[in-house]
């Protein structure tokens, strides 16, 4: 299992990346997902595992004793797992909002605002609405 | 009293926040608070700052808990210079949005975000932790990615788009890093983990490799080259009133963390490190002001330049020498109070001439003399012309490269920041200098408009502008106790013994 | 999904669900649980109940106080008659409903409101250690032992926090994109 | 001196506020501050003259040794004097000149900061005291070339005069930086005394080069000349004052300055000697080109400066002495000239030679001073432009080598020094002409008294040159040099060798003006050789910048995310497999085939359905499946959670997950249908950077994982969680005690996208179509 995790790892970072790139946006959502799930499985495996034991200490005793789990991947993986959530649900709204401002569902259609004339998009546009008092 | 005053910057931000959320509904309010906390914020800061400099290190164990257990918040120099910078940048800033920011936009939540992206920025300034400082980026990011997409207009979602996935990425690989820092050394805390490092059992190569996780991930954050692309493609595209704030900080902050890990932790195989950070911080100089020199709006050419500016920040980094590191810590706080000083003139610009395209705008300099003074000094302060404050960031860097031996990095940074006045010029050229050209139709409303509107609040536009202008002129003018400072910063940083005992042995 | 038997269902469960989420919240501390989980449990009663009647009815039913208020006297001080009609809705609402000069109001609770007390509460957790001259954060324990509760403590308190805080957000999130 | 500096900034800026209150009457306080400064730095003049020097040190950025440190010696007084007497006649001026303005109040805020610049400069006595006024002086001369901001031309040419002189000011700056390195001090006095230790050190030829570009760039030498005449653009008292009398000497200046740090040695006299000459010989034939008054004016200074240069270069004591009296004699004459030039252009709006004639009769005073000043330009006995040129002739014929070609190149440009002045001195003014050229404003005393007095003291100091400029100038010399000089001048040195080269020089010089109108015929054939010009480079250099960066910003900046994503990808790869490849521990695969033969057969059946159902995912068209998957994808690794003794985390992983495919649900039916838009190459290229970036990662984890890990934080939480923090569940006591400020940041977090998600599905301002 040793071994086996950290394949596991490197194949879930393949495919949200794999995923990332594509051009459509449903998929980049997915990669985003996949991508995170990744990142944390390898916070997980790289804190080193302890197969069963949880860091819980046992009603009869006050101090842990080993074998138990590391709990401080677990806590830091707690944290990640609700930050990336909030973010991840962020993105998924955000994806969203693209499909209906722009009806594409092609990333590379989102190529305006680099360009260095901007044509399609009217200039101002972003301030329209900052001129109230 | 540090304990309370090592929390302030982070609680009050916090409870300003919490205060507006109270009153969702009700601007009045909301405004009222932004201005007390703003107000606080910056006292505690300036004190805070005062009380380092005068005691030393100053550290609070968040929870009782010890040091290496709990969560450590340190405050030296540097750290509280940042502190104290973004609180006047975010002061700044908040005055401007008043008037110059849509009502609809402040309704929903520009106030508490401000204010909660100050506290991720102070978090990740104060905190000693590995780990707290990925929340606290977390934080600091989640809030640029709901200020750059508030309001939902085409530009900012398609700039969103970008700057969420590779900030994302960018995270990962944060977490990635921390997750490898303490797979090989058992410990979060950053002074336990300099300790760690430099002990005879560390194993170099690991370290080194994960410190390339930390690389990325804040080269990424930073912007540097190769990593910057979503900087010129979403720094651009909100109102000014956000793209100001964001444009002045949140790079520093990444740049920020570089410094303070590649100094305190990453120490080890410099032989490798630092020619990476010498050929991607020239790298990123050119890039980012010949981008800014091929640019045609007023913003996108003070966003590439944020990503050639962050290019002579990180060559202190790369020089590694403490006149040189001073150098970055002295650009980063001058180029905070610069960058977001243009970015409110351009919105100023914007405001009375309702363009920010360089070919519809012109003739500033007959109709707004003072807003074209107050320009041409953070021009020149942003080229580095003495003695406005630019020249002195790049002074030290230069003698500090020099001294180093680097002449190759010294000559390309002095190549840039001639292009950079270039760039500058092309902005007064066209902005300023040149007769105005017939205003297209939304132009000409939008100026109708301003003409309409009550003069006070042309003036309460300009107010944040002329405050940070005395923060750049003091700091060029007077440029000795920064100086001073950032010297010394530099000292705590590569005199890292300080540090590791105020933290572990106190 | 608007079957009468899910509705109802879903009735039934949403008290036991949330006693169950606060049940979770403080055995977190001992056992597997927490604010986190707990909030989230008590946040998916609520998800399933939107999801089969709809965010307006949701939010009517849970997060809507009915109270009754008498118009404003002259020569009355605010405080005096918050006080009063504070008194009156908690104890005294079968009267109310009776009196004429008193009348029914509604206030929608939105979960911004949810989240703010629970941001609140967590970031004032931790104040007290403050006043007590030790760093933020610093926990403060009861010397007593409560069933269920566990020792009552400030830490607590901070996992209080997070579980109102989550709920709020969750709620939110699903109000806004269920009304969408 | 720092007061009057000070002085000096405080009226620049309250420059224009003085013109809203006095009107045309703000030229009052404007050229009285430069009168004071006069007569300030004239009491000094007793001290000065009796040997002394004077410093001032006041503290200004310590830390880094820079300071506001003034420092008066002869070299030091002769500029200030020249830079502030010649400061209150422009002032004067241009309030006659500028009259009405609605800028003027801004005109004045520049001049004034330009001259205390130019002060500052002269007065310096740290180097880079010196480089900050130096660059002041850039800054507020490019204000001033474009300050008629409304032309394309002047604000091209006040582009190109500050990227010209601030380049030179960035290598400036970086010569600096390594004269102070080399010498140890940035103290110009200390180092007057460490020349040798400069000269001998290894950096010197590097330092000196870039110091030159500085000097080169500010005076106008060739191959940088090309800004000056485009810098004409600028008002005529602007070109009068920078550009020909004080701020190109700013270049001689430094080079003045630091003749004794750096000069001496072979590299720095022939470096000087050739770029002078170069820039003597093509300033004179370029002035003899043009028909337009500043053009003429221009080019002639650009050679004038060449000869400064190139007697700088030669650095004997004659050559220096020389120097001096040269740079005076041409600061007075040129500034007349170009005052009468801007006088003429004002009175009939044309500054063409061609339609210029017979001007003396409608502008008298003016033609006297245009006269003066050109007979001092020739080098006619009682002038002290004839002391100059004298000087100029013994020092040529005085060096130890190329004496030829220093000589020639002298006589050439003094040659055409005469043939010019003869056509502004008289052909102008005083050549009999059946239609002069009409008036279109009258003078006005203001416009034509400066150039007078001006050019009277050009006579008055050929007159008495013993009693008025000796004393000053044997100081500056002795600056120069470091010994006591004794030299004399006088107006008549009887008949000897150089009188009569100076007749010669005035007959051959008259000669030239009756065919310089040939020339002008002649000089559009030439057109194509400037095409290779320095110009040109210029110009050719900014358009390929800027094409270039447009064209690699739009390369790199295209727009496309997945293309920023598979670079920031690939960097981040190449920098791992580098930092690797340079370090790394190699990942030690024995024994791992027994590690999966250890595992447990659920374990290997999670893994092996995981698998496909990525697979399944990339290829499904379903969204809903998609979403199933991601579920199961989610549920599975929470799976490992449990298994792991994670229970905390795995529930809250569910529960995550759960709430993902809820989102999705209720926004599935807004998303886009799925569809394939990647063409197969590119997704090869992916699916290959993927896959390398999966094995890396993995590779990581292994190498990692090889090593054992001590973790003090595990032990001390296993011991102090119920003990101290009165918790049997660890994780939850970290989460909510050890390390409540994660939490609490990550709670914020939640909110944060709680707002944003509220906001962003609550507030569109763009009207969707």
């Amino acid at each position: 299992m040793e071994i086996l995790l950290p394949i596991l790892v490197g194949i879930l970072f393949a495919s949200g990346l794999y995923l990332i790139l594509h051009r459509h946006f449903f998929k980049l959502i997915l990669g985003i997902i996949i991508f995170g799930l990744a990142t944390n499985l390898f916070l997980f495996v790289i804190g080193r595992l302890t197969r069963g034991n949880t860091a819980i200490i046992d009603d009869d005793v006050t101090i842990a004793s080993e074998p138990f789990a590391d709990p401080v991947p677990q806590a830091l993986l707690l944290t990640a797992i609700v930050i990336g959530f909030g973010i991840q649900a962020f993105a998924i709204v955000l994806i969203k909002r693209v499909y209906q401002a722009f009806g594409t569902n092609d990333l590379d259609d989102l190529d305006k605002t680099d360009k260095i004339h901007e044509e399609l998009l009217s200039e101002g546009n972003t301030q329209k609405y900052d001129q109230q008092d | 009293m540090q304990h309370i005053l090592l929390v302030l910057p982070l609680l009050i931000p916090l409870y300003g926040a919490i205060a507006c959320l109270f009153f969702w509904r009700k601007l009045g309010v909301q405004r009222v608070i932004g201005v007390v906390t703003q107000l606080s914020l910056c006292a505690a800061s300036a004190y805070l700052l005062y009380k380092t400099d005068t005691t030393g290190i100053l550290t609070t164990q968040i929870g009782n808990w010890q040091a290496p257990f709990g969560i450590t918040l340190v405050s030296d120099i540097f750290s509280s210079l940042m502190v104290l910078s973004s609180a006047i940048v975010g002061i700044a800033v908040f005055v401007f949005s008043l008037r110059g920011l849509s009502n609809a936009r402040q309704l929903f939540g520009y106030y508490p975000l401000l204010l909660l992206l100050q506290m991720g920025v102070n978090g990740v300034c104060l905190t000693g932790d590995l780990f707290n400082l990925f929340v606290w980026f977390e934080v600091l990011l989640i809030c640029c990615f709901v200020l750059i997409a508030l309001g939902g207009s085409k530009p900012q979602l398609e700039g969103s788009i970008k700057y969420v996935t590779i900030n994302f990425l960018a995270s990962s690989f944060l977490l990635t890093g921390i997750g490898m820092v303490y797979g090989i050394l058992g410990s979060l805390n950053m002074a336990e983990l300099a300790v760690l490092v430099r002990s005879a059992e560390a194993n170099h190569g690991l370290i080194t490799l994960a410190s390339i996780f930390f690389l990325v991930a804040f080269g990424i954050k930073a912007a540097i080259f190769p990593l910057f692309f979503w900087l010129p493609a979403s720094y651009h595209t909100p109102p000014i009133g956000i793209s100001a704030f964001i444009a002045g900080l949140i790079t520093k902050v990444g740049l920020y963390a570089l410094v303070r890990l590649f100094t305190l932790v990453f120490v080890l195989n410099q032989d490798i490190l630092l020619p990476i950070f010498l050929v991607l911080s020239g790298l990123t100089m050119v890039i980012g002001v010949l981008g800014a020199a091929s640019q045609v709006d007023f913003r996108k050419i003070l966003s590439f330049h944020i990503v050639s500016q962050i290019g002579y920040m990180l060559m202190g980094l790369a020089i590694f020498t403490p006149m040189a590191i001073a150098g970055s810590i002295y650009f980063v706080i001058h180029n905070i109070l610069v960058k977001t000083c243009l970015f409110l003139i351009s919105g100023v610009v914007y405001r009375t001439y309702g363009s920010f395209a360089l070919k519809k705008l012109g003739g500033v300099y007959l109709q707004q003399p003072l807003l074209s003074l107050l320009f041409v000094i953070a021009a020149f302060s942003l080229a580095g012309i003495p003695p406005f404050s630019g020249f002195w960031g790049k002074f030290m860097l230069a003698k500090g490269g020099l001294e180093a031996g680097n002449y190759g990095l010294v000559a390309t940074s002095l190549g840039v920041s001639l292009i950079t006045i270039f760039s500058m010029t092309k902005i007064w050229n066209e902005v300023f200098w040149k007769k105005k050209p017939a205003p297209t139709e939304e132009a000409a409303r939008v100026i109708a408009e301003a003409n309409t509107a009550h003069i006070g609040v042309l003036r309460l536009l300009h107010l944040p502008v002329v405050v940070l202008i005395v923060c750049i002129l003091f700091i060029g003018l007077y440029a000795e106790p920064l100086v001073n400072l950032a010297l010394r910063a530099s000292e705590q940083l590569l005199n890292t013994e300080s540090y590791v005992n105020a933290v572990l042995h106190k | 999904m608007k079957t009468l038997i899910l509705a109802v269902a879903i009735r039934i469960f949403i008290p036991l669900f949330v006693i169950f989420s606060v049940y979770i919240l403080f055995r977190g501390h001992n056992h597997p649980g927490g604010g986190f989980i707990g909030g989230l449990i008590c946040a998916i009663a609520f998800i399933f109940h939107i999801m089969a009647h709809g965010p307006k009815d949701t939010a009517y039913t849970f997060f809507t106080i009915k109270y009754f208020r008498k118009a404003h006297q002259t020569g009355r001080s605010s405080v005096s008659s918050v006080l009063v009609l504070v008194y009156k809705n908690l104890f005294r609402k079968k009267e109310l409903q009776a009196a004429p000069d008193w009348l029914p109001r509604q206030w929608r609770v939105d979960p911004i409101f949810i989240i703010s007390c629970g941001l609140f509460l967590a970031a004032t957790s931790g104040v007290f250690g403050l006043f007590l001259q030790q760093p933020y954060m610093s926990a403060l324990w009861a010397d007593m032992y409560l069933p269920v509760f566990g020792k009552p403590g400030t830490p607590i308190l901070f996992d209080l926090g997070v579980y109102l805080l989550v709920l709020g957000v969750v709620l939110k999130i699903t109000f806004v994109m269920a009304e969408e | 001196m720092l007061i009057i500096i000070l002085a000096g900034l405080f009226l620049a800026f309250s420059a224009p506020l003085l013109y809203k209150w006095l009107g045309k009457y703000v030229y009052v306080p404007m050229a009285l501050y430069p009168l004071a400064a006069f007569v300030y730095f004239s009491s000094y003049l007793t001290d000065v003259l009796g040997g002394q020097t004077i410093f001032a040190i006041h503290r200004w950025a310590p830390s880094l040794n820079i300071n506001l440190h003034f420092y008066l010696d002869g070299l030091s007084l002769f500029f200030v004097l020249l830079v502030t007497g010649f400061g209150t006649l422009i002032m004067t001026y241009a309030g006659g000149y500028l009259k009405g303005d609605p800028l003027l109040g801004r005109f004045y805020m520049y001049l004034t900061l330009f001259m205390v610049a130019m002060t500052g400069v002269v007065l310096s006595g740290n180097i880079f005291c010196l480089f900050v006024f130096w660059e002041m002086t850039s800054l507020s001369s490019y204000l001033l070339i474009g300050y008629k901001h409304d032309k394309a031309g002047s604000r091209n040419s006040a582009l190109q005069a500050l990227l010209v002189t601030g380049g030179g000011g960035l290598a400036l700056m970086g010569g600096l930086l390594l004269l102070g390195a080399v010498g140890q001090t940035y103290t110009i006095s200390d180092l007057l005394n460490r020349g040798d230790l400069v000269t001998s050190h290894e950096l010197y030829l590097p330092l000196m080069v870039l110091i030159l570009i500085g000097a080169f760039t500010k005076s106008a030498q060739f191959p940088f000349h090309f800004w000056l005449p485009n810098a004409m653009a600028a008002p005529t008292p602007v070109s009068a004052y920078l550009h020909s009398a004080t701020m190109v000497k700013a270049g001689i200046y430094l080079l003045a300055r630091f003749t004794p740090v750096l000069g001496g040695t072979d590299a720095w006299q022939y470096t000087l000697m050739a770029v002078g000459g170069i820039t003597t010989l093509l300033g004179a034939l370029l002035a003899m080109q043009h028909t337009d008054l500043k053009a003429i004016l221009a080019y002639t200074t650009i050679s004038a400066l060449g000869i400064l240069v190139t007697m700088t270069g030669i650095g004997s004591e004659p050559a220096l002495q020389a120097m001096l009296v040269f740079l005076l004699a041409h600061a007075l004459y040129k500034g007349t000239l170009f005052l009468v030039a801007g006088n003429v252009d004002h009175a009939t709006g044309t500054r063409e030679l061609d339609q210029l004639r017979g001007l003396g009769r409608s502008m008298v005073p003016t033609g006297v001073a245009a006269s003066l000043a050109a007979l001092s330009m020739a080098g006619v006995l009682p002038f002290f432009g004839f002391i100059g040129k004298e000087l100029l002739y013994e020092a040529a014929l005085a060096a130890t080598t190329f004496k030829a070609l220093l000589f020639a190149v002298s006589f050439f440009s003094g040659m055409v020094f005469v043939a010019i002045a003869i056509v502004l001195g008289f052909k102008l003014f005083w050549q009999a002409s059946s239609r002069p050229t009409p008036m279109l404003h009258t003078m006005s005393p203001a416009l034509y008294l400066p150039p007078v007095i001006i050019s009277s003291v050009g006579l008055l100091f050929g007159l008495f040159p013993a009693a008025l400029v000796t004393p000053i100038l044997r100081r500056a010399a002795e600056a120069m040099l470091g010994v006591e000089q004794l030299f004399e001048l006088a107006l008549w040195h009887g008949f000897n060798l150089v009188l009569g080269i100076s007749m010669l020089t005035l007959l051959l010089g008259y000669g030239a003006y009756r065919y310089s109108n040939r020339l002008h015929t002649y000089a559009p054939r030439l057109n194509p050789l400037y095409k290779l010009g320095p110009q040109r480079i210029y110009e050719l250099g900014l358009e390929g910048l800027l094409n270039g960066a447009t064209k690699l910003t739009q390369k790199l900046q295209n727009g496309y995310l997945r293309s920023y994503i598979f670079i920031i990808i690939s960097t981040f790869m190449v920098l791992v497999v580098w930092v690797l490849a340079q370090t790394g521990p190699v990942l030690d695969l024995s024994g791992r085939w027994q590690e999966i033969r250890n595992a447990r057969l659920y374990e290997l059946v999670l893994i092996v359905l995981l698998v496909p159902a990525l697979l399944f995912l990339f290829r499904t068209r379903s969204r809903l499946t998609a979403i199933a998957i991601l579920g199961m994808v989610g549920y599975s690794i929470a799976l490992f959670y449990i298994l792991f003794g994670a229970p905390d985390v795995a529930a809250t992983q569910l529960l995550i997950e759960t709430l993902t495919v809820v989102i999705f649900v209720l926004i599935l039916h807004k998303l886009p249908e799925f569809r394939f838009l990647s063409s197969r190459i590119q997704k090869v290229k992916y699916m290959i950077v993927a896959g390398l970036f999966g094995c890396l990662m993995t590779y990581v984890t292994l190498l990692v994982k090889q090593y054992p890990l001590v973790s003090g934080l595990k032990a001390y939480y296993g011991e102090n969680s119920y003990l101290q923090g009165y918790g049997r569940n660890m994780v939850n006591v970290i989460l909510v005690d050890f390390r409540s400020l994660d939490t609490l940041g990550e709670t914020t977090v939640l909110a944060v996208a709680a707002i944003g998600i509220y906001a962003m599905l609550k507030l569109k301002l763009d009207n969707e179509h």
